[in-house]
């Protein structure tokens, strides 16, 4: 779908002629003639004016009423007025209207100082009001949630908050309820407002009604500073602002990014900002002594981690986490390669693919943006669920879907929060991605005309999908446009046979025409954060910085744990990571941490694989505090720049892996956060030229540049001969396991205050159907179990799983589904 | 030009030779009209304060330390922390964190009060606007102008301090004084 | 006497049933309808010169030509929700003789090309209701709605959609709202629903009488439809006559007619020995009139000239025994109660109106406060979202404007009974935050 | 820091004529967020289902069927139960927050427990111009506390012509004397009809042209 073009007009507002966008509303075209003209209710990122407060109105000659200017497109030779005397005195009127039944009570509101309404009465209000009956009272403050408060007095009806609950997370649990004076923002028979985004609407209030708890009464605007940053909890990569008084960060608020964020946050990132200063937070360096970690200094934990490394030398594996900057994974690379001369570094969770492979999915023609998500004719999520991998995704896919009538399938193992936006669902056995592929392939070959439906029914089959289903889909894909985005997940390639799923995915891709198209593309969800960042700065076994080639391929993280665990490696380097939280197969992982001679970590939280492991525990900085670059799944560099100092004794990553290659007897040459951003951009061929002030505040597409045309092309892609894989398991009475990641499942989230009550807990998710068969009944105690391990959790019914298949979650600190091995598992009342 | 040194030639005009009655007058002259003063003001006696013992009496509305105040019929302190005072303060001095009053701890009449109410007086110039931007008339100036110390963080002075009464008044001016 | 076109066998026995309806004549103009093309059908009814009647006197035949061609799904509303205080003619329409509407209905529906049509009808009209879906019924099992009407190639569903009690779904835009399944609140206008209306569709939408009187004009044809009534208000008009007359009722009348013909001729004047004190010319919304406009003419143009309006045409006559701040309260808590809360000037605008007049009836008002409140009433005039704050602002404005005396005089008698009763200690009712009336 | 205990029984609050339940409510915390209800956990009785199930029928959008799905819950519990709203939410798969809101703009739409009987008393203008307050206390006075019976002063019913009127149990009747309230409450509460001589139903045209002709 191409994107409006732009026309200016020309009109004249207040006698100055303005020149502005076509079609844009006059609050905004009225802008870039510097004319400010008063809103409440309306907001760009909403939608749809609604025109309810009726601030804006302004004259327009031509038209006898007084129009809203919030709703008036501007348009050629238009004349405008605000400043006539009919203009002020309906402001004026609107004001007088507002502030009726608002208690005017600044001083103990967090708005003030803030507060649009503020802004507003002074700017264009009469200065009096003529009311003199009694004002209403209400108890205040009202939870909304546990992290919102609502003071029903403030609230002056302007319909932001529920037209965000409704249009924008859609939701749809904030609601109005009553009419006219009566009515009140309220949800269902005193439900919670709970959700992915509820924080959202505590900064679209234009008043103090919807106020954080966690901020409440933290600070005034006169008392803080803010900073501007990403967030680094999800691969979404928000923009973020910190809000920063007496070196605390007390609030996180969006930093509008059209091309990341879309101007929006969730919950994660808007409160998580808690754990950077809670009590559990790691601040000073520990080593193991007796069995127990305690507290050293800098010197003793440096020189301890660095003579055991010594001792080891290529006898280490390193893995780094979603939350390493390029920089760090780009160092920490150097240190095992250059330093301990080992091969064995990895950044995927999933298992690793060949460096062919990695080069013809990361290929800047075949990539697509955020912002295509919301263009595109059609959008394939494959095997991904967007709120919970990489939450405003989802937000994107909604909006392209409501205002742009995007055609949305999801094809996933789990039902997805967008099935019901979604013109197509399909969905196949966990793990079974890359039948699945096969399977569309064969039927968007079929769609062109190919004799190929037999192929398809049997790889549907193979897939546990539906055939109908799948040629559907290809119907969908290859009818609708010919711009289509497939957001995958880094599942898809995880797992033994995720090279085969990468190159089926890659075959899909090359029948959709997708490759050398503006708007058209594969977006990859990554696993971690940085994922695609780490792969592109080194940190692969099979990869050097730049995707380049290494002489010899060291051991991948699944590989790394074999190997501590069978003793040919002796020591393991952990950058932000927890395997036993992060990583997959549980046990292999506990037996190779139980078997290391040395276990160093950076870590901010004392999670159970590093309490019971770490030998050496290096404080981690938080995001706040972390100076570096980021890549975003779509090929994004973008900046993190430190809003506090450090807490406690914590040093920067970079610093610490520096010393360390100092004290193995070797100078990395990196003195200064720019200094390790220079290496980096150095040594990736893709990245040339990127200076930290050209990323700016924005950041900067290295796709989009022409050093693009560095990077390694693949040597194919596509399309490839494949053998049908194995069919998925047939239950037979027991169940396919299928597994998820929580938004919520975080350390970050089990340590904030304000966030903790959503720290995830294992429940088994089940359809009806097995529930029947299996006697079971939401909220009984199941131990799901397979080969001798077993978790414990509690039924869940969802009408919409599929028959035969259990969902687990991971990533939690107990009953965490990577205990289990798949792919069947039996479900028993404990 | 060739220099002419009559041009530049400045004549100055010399006093009076000293000696005689004019010189004696010059002498003293100046110091017997003040005498004049002094002699006509003995009989009225010393009029030196002795301070500290004795203290200078003020203006009513003399900027001296500020004061926070309380309800007095509740005893809930006026403060509702909101800051305004901070924000006004033209030379950064004062600090307020807020808090929530709960129904078990309730301190200020509002929503909120200030857990932390400080004023740096060693950098306070007195100028009162924190009084003018107070919604609640809970901080006023004080008349006491004796806040020297021997330390300069002894000069913060914290919320109870502000409460608290002053040990010495400093004495106001009567009407028409 | 007045050619009657609505409610010419208004009183037949079975009158609701398909088979009298038609032995009548009923479902003529239908036949004649679907044998003519759709561009003659629109022009007979611009020629007709019928303006609706529910209340805003728009061209009928206009609307139903911006109505864009084409084969997207098009949307034809009924309004039903007949509930501006006063007015009951679409009841009784409704009630003796469905199938006229639903003939109309399906005229206009293949007029603009409209596939789906609904009937929003309040939800207080349950009897209404009932005959309505037996009439559908009848008229599916005919096959007048359903596939290929009489051969015509028009294809139409037509639906009952009961309301749930609110006056703001009368507002277009609100009806389309609350059909949709949603709060009843007005939409911003443009886009008109013409344009974008229902499902985001071309929707026309139209009062059950415009409805009702289609079918005749197809049957007369439009020229002989406009010889009825004035030049700028054709045909005949049903009016709503009640208040304090002796004879309340629906009166059909040819639009021109004397006002003073209809209260004292049709509904018999005011009782023994009452004058009337004023009168409203067009349901509650619209600014009151007074005894010396009685011998206007009864049409759209004069009303509007008089500085009122002609409006769904239910006169409410007040005698002389009743105060006028009585009413004006009334009418301001009934806008209040019925103000739908999406915009400003309305929620609070009527909500204020409402607490000073309350006020005013309890003697804690001076004669300033009325002045606060006529320009309260102009801040509310012209800066809503829909008309409904101006139909609370304009009445009650005409009040203040037209009867101020009375209002100074009932604040004073108000003070002084207060004045007398020391005793009164409990807040008065009006200081405590409105009720749900 | 010490601060001196205070009585919070002698801290003044705001004393308030709120009317409107909810208004002053805060959110249960330990309940969980009002989602689509899950079919899976949602149990509808059957005829509740299919009679929404019907009414979606005839829209384009399941949405539309909003209103009349509450009426069916409506008449099927005598108010819109939580429980209720939460089932057709569930056959709309809508949110029930989506659905309260709905319900609580409408006037017909009860959210509260209301007795089975509902008499509207008409006391918009052109009624109470006609005695329509002095009925509507007569019916009050005469139900008295009686839980069977909802007796509401309702806006305008759009039956001014038999004014003073009232909708009983959606019966239009009218007009109705004082002396003829306790008959009129009697009826309801034995199940008859309602005055029957005074209902709308059998009123005939008043206007002397179209009467003359009939």
């Amino acid at each position: 779908m191409p994107r409006p073009e732009t026309r200016m007009v020309t009109l004249s507002i207040d006698g100055r002629e303005v020149t502005a966008p076509e079609n844009v509303m006059l609050v905004d075209g009225a802008k870039y003639g510097d004319v400010e003209i008063p809103v409440f209710c309306y907001e760009p990122k909403l939608g749809a004016p609604v025109g309810a407060c009726r601030m804006c109105l302004v004259e327009i000659e031509g038209i006898p009423k007084l129009q809203t200017a919030c709703s008036t497109p501007v348009k050629d030779g238009m004349v405008v007025h605000t400043q006539t005397a009919r203009v002020h005195a309906a402001q004026e009127a609107i004001v007088e209207f507002l502030l009726i039944n608002h208690p005017l009570d600044c001083p103990v509101c967090d708005k003030g100082g803030e507060c649009p309404l503020q802004d507003i009465s002074f700017g264009w209000g009469g200065g009096r009001s003529r009311f003199i009956e009694p004002k209403r009272h209400f108890q205040k403050p009202l939870a909304l949630s546990p992290l919102i408060a609502i003071d029903r007095e403030r609230c002056i009806l302007c319909y932001r908050c529920v037209r965000f609950s409704q249009e924008i997370a859609e939701d749809y649990q904030l609601v109005l309820q009553e009419r006219a004076a009566h009515t009140f923002v309220a949800t269902f028979d005193g439900h919670p407002y709970v959700a992915p985004f509820s924080g959202n609407i505590i900064e679209l209030c234009p008043v103090g009604a919807l106020t954080s708890q966690p901020y409440r009464f933290r600070a005034r605007p006169w008392d803080i500073e803010g900073s501007g940053s990403v967030c680094t909890l999800c691969p979404a990569q928000c923009n973020v602002n910190f809000t920063v008084r007496d070196e605390r960060v007390l609030r996180v608020l969006a930093r509008d990014h059209a091309e990341v964020d879309d101007g929006w946050l969730c919950d994660k990132g808007r409160f998580a900002y808690q754990a950077v200063h809670v009590d559990e937070r790691i601040t000073r360096p520990m080593i193991r002594d007796g069995g127990e970690l305690r507290p050293v200094s800098w010197e003793r934990a440096l020189e301890h981690a660095a003579s055991a490394l010594g001792r080891a030398q290529a006898r280490v594996g390193a893995i780094a986490g979603g939350e390493t900057t390029n920089e760090e994974g780009f160092l920490l690379q150097r240190l095992v390669r250059e330093v301990l001369l080992s091969n064995d570094v990895d950044s995927r969770a999933g298992g690793s693919l060949s460096l062919d492979l990695h080069r013809a999915l990361g290929a800047p023609a075949a990539q697509a943006t955020v912002s295509d998500l919301e263009f595109a004719d059609a959008v394939l999520v494959l095997d991904c669920e967007p709120v919970d991998d990489a939450p405003i995704l989802d937000l994107r896919i909604r909006k392209g879907v409501r205002r742009r009538r995007v055609e949305l399938a999801v094809a996933t193992s789990r039902p997805s929060s967008l099935d019901p936006n979604a013109r197509l669902r399909v969905r196949f056995a966990p793990g079974c991605a890359e039948a699945f592929l096969l399977a569309l392939e064969a039927a968007i070959g079929t769609a062109a005309g190919e004799p190929r439906r037999e192929e398809v029914a049997r790889l549907a089959q193979a897939a546990g999908a539906d055939a109908g289903a799948v040629h559907a889909l290809a119907d969908l894909l290859t009818t609708s446009g010919d711009d289509v985005v497939v957001l995958w997940g880094e599942r898809v390639t995880g797992g033994e046979r995720g090279e085969y799923a990468g190159r089926a995915l890659l075959n899909v891709a090359g029948r959709l025409g997708l490759r050398d198209r503006d708007g058209a593309g594969l977006l990859c969800v990554p696993a971690g954060t940085n994922g695609r960042g780490l792969a592109e700065a080194g940190v692969l076994p099979n990869a050097g910085p730049g995707l380049s080639e290494v002489e010899e391929a060291g051991r991948d993280a699944a590989g790394i744990a074999a190997a501590v665990a069978a003793g040919d490696l002796v020591a393991l380097y952990l950058l932000h990571t927890d395997p036993l939280r992060d990583l997959p197969n549980r046990g292999a992982w506990e037996a190779a941490l139980d078997r290391a001679s040395l276990v160093v970590a950076h870590a901010a939280f004392l999670t159970e694989g590093i309490r019971a492991h770490a030998d050496v525990v290096f404080p981690a900085e938080s995001y706040a505090e972390k100076e570096g670059t980021v890549t975003h799944p779509d090929g994004r560099l973008q900046r993190l720049r430190p809003a506090i100092g450090h807490q406690g004794e914590t040093r920067a990553e970079w610093q610490v892996l520096a010393e360390l290659a100092r004290r193995l007897g070797r100078d990395l040459g990196v003195h200064t956060g720019p200094m390790a951003t220079d290496q980096l951009v150095a040594a990736v061929p893709f990245y040339a030229g990127i200076t930290l002030d050209e990323l700016g505040g924005k950041g900067l597409r290295w796709p989009a540049r022409e050093a693009a045309s560095a990077f390694p092309a693949p040597a194919t892609a596509g399309p490839f001969e494949l053998e049908p894989p194995a069919p998925a398991p047939a239950p037979n009475g027991r169940l396919r396991l299928g597994t998820f990641r929580s938004i919520w499942a975080a350390p970050e989230v089990e340590v904030s205050p304000a966030l903790k009550f959503l720290h995830p807990r294992q429940r088994a998710e089940l359809s009806p159907a097995d529930a029947q068969r299996l006697k079971l009944f939401p909220g009984d105690r199941v131990t799901v179990g397979s080969d001798g391990h077993s978790v414990s959790a509690i039924v869940a019914l969802r009408d919409g799983a599929p028959e035969g298949t259990v969902f687990l979650e991971t990533a939690i600190p107990e009953d965490s589904a990577s205990l289990l091995e798949g792919p069947l598992v039996e479900v028993r009342k404990a | 030009m060739p220099w002419n040194p009559g041009d530049d030639v400045i004549s100055v005009q010399r006093g009076p030779r000293p000696g005689g009655a004019g010189g004696a007058y010059r002498a003293f002259g100046e110091t017997l009209r003040g005498l004049k003063t002094t002699f006509a003001r003995v009989l009225e006696g010393p009029i030196t304060i002795q301070y500290p013992e004795e203290k200078v009496p003020v203006y009513p509305r003399f900027r001296g330390r500020h004061r926070l105040h309380r309800f007095e019929d509740t005893g809930l302190e006026k403060c509702v922390g909101c800051s305004l005072c901070a924000a006004a303060c033209p030379a950064d001095c004062i600090r307020v964190v807020a808090a929530e009053n709960t129904p078990e701890l309730r301190v200020s009449a509002g929503e909120r009060y200030a857990a932390v109410y400080e004023i740096n007086l060693s950098r306070c110039i007195f100028c009162g606007y924190c009084e003018v931007a107070c919604p609640f008339d809970a901080i006023t100036m004080g008349n006491d102008y004796e806040m020297s110390d021997y330390n300069r963080s002894d000069l913060i002075f914290t919320k109870e301090m502000l409460l608290a009464e002053p040990f010495d008044r400093a004495p106001l001016r009567a009407e028409g004084e | 006497m007045t050619q009657l076109i609505l409610f010419k066998d208004i009183d037949e026995p079975g009158l609701a049933t398909l088979e009298v309806y038609q032995r009548r004549g009923g479902y003529e103009g239908m036949r004649k309808a679907l044998g003519m093309s759709r561009d003659q059908l629109i022009a007979e009814l611009e020629a007709s010169g019928l303006r609706g009647r529910g209340g805003a006197g728009f061209s009928m035949g206009k609307k139903a030509s911006f109505i864009p061609k084409g084969t997207m799904d098009k949307y034809l509303v009924c309004n039903a929700d007949e509930s501006e205080p006063g007015t009951f003619k679409d009841r009784e329409l409704m009630q003796k003789c469905p199938h006229m509407l639903i003939e109309g209905m399906i005229i206009a529906a293949y007029a603009v090309g409209a596939n789906r049509a609904f009937i929003y009808i309040r939800g207080e009209y349950e009897l209404q209701a009932q005959i309505l879906e037996r009439a559908l019924e009848e008229a599916r099992g005919q096959g007048y709605i359903g596939e290929d009407i009489l051969g015509s190639g028009h294809s139409m569903t037509l639906w009952l959609h009961r309301g749930a009690g609110a006056y703001i779904c009368g507002e277009e835009t609100a009806l389309l709202d609350s059909l949709e399944g949603k709060r009843g609140n007005p939409r911003l206008k443009p886009p008109f629903p013409a344009n974008q209306g229902l499902f985001q569709g071309p929707t026309l939408i139209n009062n059950v009488e415009t409805l009702a009187t289609v079918p005749h004009i197809i049957r007369m044809g439009g020229e002989e439809y406009a010889k009825l009534g004035t030049p700028g208000s054709t045909g005949t008009k049903l009016v709503s006559v009640s208040g304090n007359v002796r004879n309340p009722g629906n009166f059909e009348i040819e639009l021109g007619t004397p006002a003073r013909e209809i209260i004292y001729g049709l509904a018999g004047g005011p009782h023994e020995g009452r004058e009337v004190k004023f009168w409203f010319p067009g349901g509650s919304s619209s600014p009151v009139l007074l005894p010396k406009d009685l011998d206007l003419p009864y049409d759209f143009d004069s009303m509007a000239k008089a500085g009122s309006m002609l409006g769904s045409g239910a006169i409410i006559v007040i005698d002389d025994a009743n105060s006028v701040v009585d009413v004006a309260l009334k009418t301001a808590k009934f806008y209040r109660h019925e103000s739908c809360g999406k915009c400003t000037p309305c929620r609070e605008g009527t909500n204020w109106t409402v607490r000073m007049l309350e006020r005013i009836d309890s003697g804690e008002a001076t004669p300033m406060d009325l002045d606060i409140m006529a320009s309260v009433q102009e801040q509310i005039i012209g800066n809503c979202l829909c008309v409904l704050g101006d139909a609370m602002a304009m009445p009650v404005g005409s009040m203040i404007a037209k009867f101020r005396e009375e209002f100074e005089a009932h604040i004073e008698a108000a003070r002084e009974r207060n004045d007398a009763l020391t005793t009164a200690v409990a807040p008065p009712e009006a200081l405590i935050q409105g009720a749900v009336a | 820091m010490t601060i001196d205990p205070i009585d919070p029984r002698r801290v003044p609050r705001f004393d308030h004529g709120s009317r409107v339940p909810g208004w002053d409510e805060a959110v249960d915390l330990t309940k969980d967020p009002a989602e689509v209800p899950d079919p899976a956990t949602t149990p509808v009785p059957d005829d509740l289902r299919a009679a929404i199930e019907a009414h979606i029928a005839k829209y384009p959008e399941r949405r539309s069927a909003t209103v009349p799905a509450l009426r069916e819950v409506q008449e099927r519990y005598g108010w819109c139960t939580p429980e209720g709203i939460e089932q057709a939410a569930c056959v709309l798969r809508l949110t029930p927050a989506y659905l309260i809101s709905v319900a609580t703009f409408y006037d017909m739409l009860e959210t509260r427990p209301v007795g089975r009987n509902t008499i509207y008393v008409c006391t918009n203008i052109s009624c109470s111009l006609c005695g329509a307050d002095e009925l509507y206390t007569t019916v009050r006075d005469e139900v008295g506390d009686d839980p069977e019976f909802n007796v509401r002063s309702f806006e305008c019913l759009g039956a001014c012509d038999i004014a003073p009127m009232a909708s009983v149990n959606g019966t239009y009747v009218g007009p109705i004397s004082l002396d003829e309230v306790p008959t009129l409450v009697q009826q309801v509460r034995d199940g008859a009809e309602p005055l029957p001589d005074k209902q709308l139903a059998r009123r005939r045209s008043v206007d002397p042209n179209a009467a003359s002709r009939s």
